[in-house]
């Protein structure tokens, strides 16, 4: 099995964090997995998006043509990324910002406020985390357990002192997402 | 471990103890882990005020004798051409990466692999060489860098890694238990101060016409030498195949998903992949023509490395080819697609 | 009511591209404002750097071109020599004039070249992400000085403005910033007197510019701005650094 | 003297800086996220603005106009 | 006249008012010449503080609409690829001229060819090409000069004149009565201030790769309509001969006293001489290839033109090869009595 | 008798290419002296220059280099790095390290590498047949100023000294010059201070000798001794310009 | 008609304007000309040499092998030229500091003291004039008379202050060589 | 103090520079031509010399040694 993730948004809305933690939680799961991010601009401000790939067997291509999944964090990108999701996937959609009516009747929408519940946490900063949260519980890709359990090894020494935040936003989004 | 972390760890765990760099996207993570890794081991990190200083700075400390690398993207490795023209001259070891981006000029970050012919034709002046290493995984990114400092030091000449910023940036698993600490080659040329010995000195300039033209056939003899012993490749799937695909790098790993779907369909198609861009395995590639026409060229560029697949088939075969430049990165779909066409075109052709 | 500010003319409808607080945008306005209040606009010619400000083309409704990264001083050059009746300016970061622009920018002045350089001096590499600049302080960290800048390894915080002041063919070097309202009328003041030097003939001219940069710096836009005085200014003190008329 | 700014919030970056420098605090921090993720900065109508621009000078996005009697 | 004044002179009167250089043998009368010329004229001399500040004021002369030139020689020609990649990818027309010395590194000052695979195969970064002319004579690079002018303006693209310092050297007569006023090609893209229009950029950084792409693209069109079109060579004594030599500039120059000499001899020996390096003569060689079996390869380097000559003959024909890299200058009758011997071999394996 | 004077040890037995007259030769005799009495045959590693100083690997016995055309410093910094114990030393020449190694030599300097850099300065360059050096007087003739040196195209004298004095990271500049007994004698105390400093592990140091080049001065050795004195030491003045303990 | 001729000694001697001297005025006389410079070393004091080669053709090669003439003002330029001299050919030596025995027998040498005949004439500058006219007289590769009197415009502007001391200088040369 | 010196006359390019600063003039350009063709200069014999080194300082060449009592 070889399931194909994008994470999309803002430059400055920790999409790449995201798939990278993501990442991280796989490969201690003991899968393969590629990483890849693709910042659209040199320059600040622009887009970002990142891909990951996890599989039980050695992955040819870190590019995600045909996804299964897509994690849309603003406007233009879930524009440029749902026509390439692939029939019967799903895309996470940050409903904050984005209008996510598509024209596309194939595919799964999950719509999470995440800025909303951010905002309810105090920092607009865990929104990402908030949306992995919901991503897992949809996705199911690693254990949700096995990473909140492994945060801190995840998120590598620097991030310590985030971990419990961290934790909480990833469980607010699992929550927000009705079984 | 991101390609760019691999390939720093690395280089620091086959002794190389000097990093000299300058910012440029894409393989500023690179330039940043040996910031911090290199002093913690003990080495030598500068940021320089320019690509220009940093390849000087590594040809000071490789005369020096320490293993020294510096890394760039395409516009500051034409800024390096110099630089590498001299430490070929010297017959200086060092590994020079570059992690490809589009272009010309200012072009994009993304991944490219348009700077083919100015690393595999020496991009500076003189008739030198170097060998171009173009690794396809991060894990094979950490297992080339050792190989090309040691390459660097046997053959004491340059060694160029030629990645993307798609390489570098990706993370995978890697595992570093294959890296020795390097051999210990001879150094009978570095300069130490002339304590206990006669002094040296280490140059490039010739005046006397006929001495030059002699260390031209010495550096002669060596390319040569590298083109006998250093020839490194992977052949995938290629036994049975009625086309091949020549492609390197992270094209042809892109390659290989299109290939694996392709198979799915029956189609036999198989790749030659070249790890050492030079010298480019050109043997391999002429033999198999022997049983297989059709040879497909895919290269994220106009088409650089297909004039060396052309050279290695002598008018042989038929060549196809797809370019993806200005660093887009095709899907394996789209690859597949386009390749099980001239699959098809080229059955047609047959019947014919 | 009459409308006190409006965008200025010459400025192009695109956002800019800059991160929230960052002073590119302050000093591209200021730019565009005296181009249009100086009516410059048909006259101007400006030549972008590799560096966060490299998009000014996007941005600056004027004849622009993009260098290579350093170059802007000798593409400047050449420019102002083919056409001395155009005001030719050359838009350069930290990175961009004193680290790999070093030779070019140094030269430039030292021939006293009737163009202008708009310094941004912001200590850091903002668009290849915070590494160190030849004007990041002592002990500041950067993604390469993760423990603080060491001035015995990486160097000391190049004063561009004092160097060049040393070189005869500099006419005109002030250092200002835009960390305050009062700091921005200032340099905007500045910027015109450069160029108006520059439309006299008088040599070569640069407006150096202590910036913000919060991304890189990681502190809030206002913080940034009180680093600028508290800190940064204490390195790059503001103030005219030569001014030969 | 009276004052009225007009802030062009798909421009605003929610810098801050205006507010922060605006002599009679006539400027807050909305709970507006704009197209580009960014809460953005409104105009308090009920706050004497004098209209000296000074927000307009500090504003790094050129997203406010400013208007005077 | 030397082939520097030549040089020089044509270039002003083909309406060169920008010159741009920095000092090195064996180039330097050129940089002299200009020194005192171009002002006389009315233009614009700087002798820069580097060759890369000489490329970029040429490339800020060129977006000014003025008709620019740099000259240098080999090590100073590595340091300019930056900046020919960014007038490739801005398409800015520029005369860019290299006088090849012994490489690599330091090297010597003695004429060389060992620059031609960074000509050709442009040693910047990036899918671009630069038309490289190679004149033989005194009175063809005076020729070449305008000729090069207008190549590099109809197409907006860098053009190389790849000399040596034989040729920069070297006095012989020269009339420059050819040389007319340059023609009025579109300006519609150089910056003057935008008055009575909207302001224009001129840039290379496309970061939409999409973008990149079609701009690489169309690049690519844009050579291969130079390939199609700006093909130029010189035959000579082709039509009855059984072996033909291929080489070029001054070297082309010495194999032709020595045909001289073997047809005194009655051997049957021609000469191909590419007058473009890029784009190369390369039908006119597989044409000739349909008649004649062996091409000896003469360069003053260890070969890199043979590789064009091997694509061109796609594994066609027998070829020879003679190369005095380091900046030796064979004699005719050297050359004469190595291509003899090639030829008698030729005749024997005929005879097989 | 005694000998008072003889060959310094360190000398090879090649005969100096050098014109008659010219400076190179004093210089490279005083930096052997130097060594020898320093006893530094063993440590020192010198970086030989593109110019006319290029060859001093054939005439010192010590361990040499010869680096890309104005990488001197960047070159040493290099083999500084790897070799903190050896004394370093760059030998180069106005248009190497005033004009195209501006940038290697000016942040060599900054980061205060505690190297060396002996700066022949001739005011032309003398290797490639007498062109304008920037520093080159205000109309001097040269090759490529054959009406004098027009400051206004083509620069004024750079003083290197003073400018890299403004550099937080030198620690020991002093200018001297080589046409007269008592300068010579001058001068190499000079080399040899220099060298201490760097011993002392004290940061960058630089030696700036003025020096005659009668071949491109087109004047006679002695006229060419009294001319550093008339006129270039008018523009580059004597002395020590920086000297922090 | 081909004649080819080597000028050859140290880089102050003058060596490179004996051989431009001639080949201007070879050309002036309208003979097909090439003057090839080629210094031995970048830097100053190296030996120096330059070959003329004047036909009534077009010139293929500028580089002179088998030379019909050799000039040479000293001693390494002497043993290294003399070696590849055609046979019967003409070897013009500055007998002043070179020993002129040379091993060939199917040579012919000319000696000229040059060195003392400019002393004479009051300044060492003008050795390489003396040494032209003596092998003007001795080659007659172009009219002894047409340079004389074209001498000003042979040597261009620049030196037209020398032209009196040059021409006195080359007869001082031709005279010396004995009919 | 009685010196004397000794010139190689190979190495010597003939600038004067010895001669021009010896205090006692005790060097002289001789009519010797060398190798490299230069006109050499002599040590006077005849004349006083201190030994004082003066002109080994100047000498570009160091082709001079010096002796003293
Ligand atoms: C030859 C070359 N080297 C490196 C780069 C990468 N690069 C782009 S911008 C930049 C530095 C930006 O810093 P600065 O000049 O301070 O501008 P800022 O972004 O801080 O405004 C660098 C290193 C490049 N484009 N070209
Ligand atoms: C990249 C490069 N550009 C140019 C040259 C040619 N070159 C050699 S030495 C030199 C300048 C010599 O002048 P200077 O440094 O003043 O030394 P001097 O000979 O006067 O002592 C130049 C331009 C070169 N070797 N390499
Ligand atoms: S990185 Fe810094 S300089 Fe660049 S746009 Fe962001 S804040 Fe501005
Ligand atoms: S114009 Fe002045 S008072 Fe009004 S909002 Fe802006 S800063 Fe405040
Ligand atoms: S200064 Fe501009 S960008 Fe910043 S908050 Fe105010 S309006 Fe928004
Ligand atoms: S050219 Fe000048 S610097 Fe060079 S060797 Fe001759 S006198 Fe000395
Ligand atoms: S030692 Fe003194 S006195 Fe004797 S020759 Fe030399 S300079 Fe003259
Ligand atoms: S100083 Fe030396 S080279 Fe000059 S004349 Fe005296 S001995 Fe000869
Ligand atoms: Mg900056
Ligand atoms: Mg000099």
């Amino acid at each position: 099995m070889t399931i194909k993730t994008i994470f999309s948004g803002f430059g400055g809305q920790g999409v790449l964090s995201m798939g990278f933690t993501l990442a991280n939680a796989a490969m201690l799961e003991g899968k393969y997995v590629t990483y890849l991010p693709s910042y659209g601009v040199e320059v600040r401000g622009g887009t970002a998006n990142c891909t990951v790939v996890v599989s039980d067997e050695e992955i040819a291509s870190p590019v995600a043509s045909e996804p299964e999944f897509i994690v849309a964090m603003n406007q233009p990108s879930f524009a440029r990324f749902q026509s390439v999701l692939t029939s019967g996937g799903l895309i996470c959609v940050n409903s904050s910002i984005v209008n996510t009516t598509s024209a596309r009747g194939d595919i799964e929408i999950l719509a999470v406020p995440t800025s909303e519940l951010a905002d309810k946490m105090g920092t607009i900063k865990v929104a990402n985390m908030i949306m992995l949260g919901a991503f897992l519980k949809a996705s199911n890709i690693v254990s949700f357990d096995f990473m909140l359990a492994h945060l801190q090894e995840i998120l590598g020494e620097g991030k310590a002192k985030m971990i419990k935040l961290n934790q909480e936003a990833l469980e607010a989004g699992y929550t927000f997402v009705k079984e | 471990m991101s390609g760019n972390a691999a390939l720093g760890e690395a280089a620091v765990l086959a002794g190389c103890t000097c990093y000299f760099g300058y910012p440029i996207t894409p393989q500023n993570e690179l330039t940043e882990y040996m910031a911090k890794r290199v002093p913690e081991a003990g080495g030598i990190f500068i940021q320089s005020e320019s690509e220009i200083a940093a390849i000087n700075m590594v040809l000071g400390a490789s005369v020096a004798g320490a293993r020294a690398m510096t890394s760039s993207s395409s516009p500051g490795m034409s800024l390096k051409q110099e630089g590498i023209s001299y430490l070929a001259a010297d017959e200086l070891p060092a590994v020079v990466v570059n992690m490809v981006r589009g272009g010309p000029g200012m072009g994009n970050i993304s991944p490219a692999q348009s700077d083919y012919l100015q690393a595999t034709r020496g991009g500076g002046h003189g008739d030198y060489r170097t060998i171009v290493l173009a690794p396809g995984s991060v894990q094979e990114l950490a297992d080339i860098v050792p190989l090309a400092f040691d390459l660097a030091e046997a053959y004491r000449n340059p060694v160029i890694i030629l990645g993307d910023g798609m390489l570098g940036q990706m993370m995978e698993p890697v595992s570093f238990d294959n890296i020795k600490p390097p051999k210990e080659y001879p150094k009978d040329y570095i300069l130490t101060g002339a304590r206990g010995r006669p002094s040296r000195m280490v140059r490039s300039l010739l005046f006397d016409t006929k001495e030059e033209e002699e260390h031209n056939w010495k550096l002669f003899r060596k390319y040569q030498r590298m083109e006998q012993n250093e020839v490194r490749y992977e052949k995938y799937l290629v036994d049975d195949a009625e086309m091949i695909v020549v492609a390197y790098g992270i094209g042809a790993r892109i390659v290989k998903g299109a290939i694996k779907r392709l198979r799915q369909e029956n189609l036999k198609i198989g790749m030659i992949r070249p790890i050492t861009l030079w010298p480019f395995p050109a043997k391999i590639i002429r033999e198999t023509a022997n049983r297989v026409t059709d040879f497909f060229v895919f290269e994220m560029s106009t088409g650089q490395m297909i004039e060396d697949v052309r050279l290695a088939l002598e008018g042989k075969g038929h060549i196809h080819f797809y370019g993806r430049p200005g660093g887009v990165i095709p899907t394996p779909i789209e690859l597949s697609r386009v390749i099980s066409r001239h699959y098809y075109q080229q059955s047609h052709r047959g019947k014919k | 009511m009459k409308q006190v500010y409006a965008r200025p003319k010459s400025l192009k409808p695109a956002h800019f591209h800059y991160c929230p607080g960052c002073g590119h945008g302050i000093i591209g306005r200021l730019i565009v404002e005296v181009i249009d209040e100086m009516d410059l606009r048909e006259k101007a010619i400006c030549v972008a750097p590799a560096g966060c400000g490299m998009l000014v083309y996007n941005y600056f409704d004027i004849d622009t071109l993009e260098s290579a990264h350093g170059r802007g001083a000798a593409v400047a050059t050449g420019i102002k020599r083919v056409r001395p009746e155009n005001l030719v300016f050359s838009y350069q970061g930290d990175g961009d004039l004193a680290a790999i622009g070093t030779a070019e920018g140094f030269h430039a002045a030292n021939r006293g070249e009737p163009i202008t350089i708009i310094f941004v001096n912001n200590g850091v590499y903002g668009m290849t992400g915070g590494q160190m600049a030849p004007t990041t302080l002592s002990e500041q960290v950067t993604t390469t000085t993760p423990s603080g800048r060491n001035a015995a390894t990486a160097g000391h915080p190049v004063r561009i403005c004092e160097v060049f002041a040393v070189l005869d063919g500099t006419t005109y070097l002030e250092r200002v910033a835009v960390n305050k309202p009062a700091a921005i009328i200032k340099a905007k003041k500045t910027i015109a007197k450069a160029f108006r030097n520059q439309l006299k003939g008088n040599g070569f001219s640069l407006v150096e510019i202590l910036s913000p940069c919060p991304t890189n710096w990681k502190m809030s836009p206002i913080d940034s701005c009180r680093w600028i005085d508290d800190v940064m200014a204490k390195q790059f003190p503001l103030g005219v650094i030569k001014d030969v008329p | 003297m009276k004052g009225s700014i007009r802030i062009d919030q798909e421009r605003c970056k929610g810098c801050s800086l205006c507010m922060e420098f605006c002599p009679k605090k006539a400027i807050f921090l909305s709970d507006t996220l704009n197209v580009k993720g960014y809460f953005v900065v409104s105009f308090d109508e009920g706050r004497e603005c004098t209209g000296c621009a000074t927000c307009a000078v500090m504003c790094p996005e050129v997203a406010i106009e400013v208007f005077r009697n």
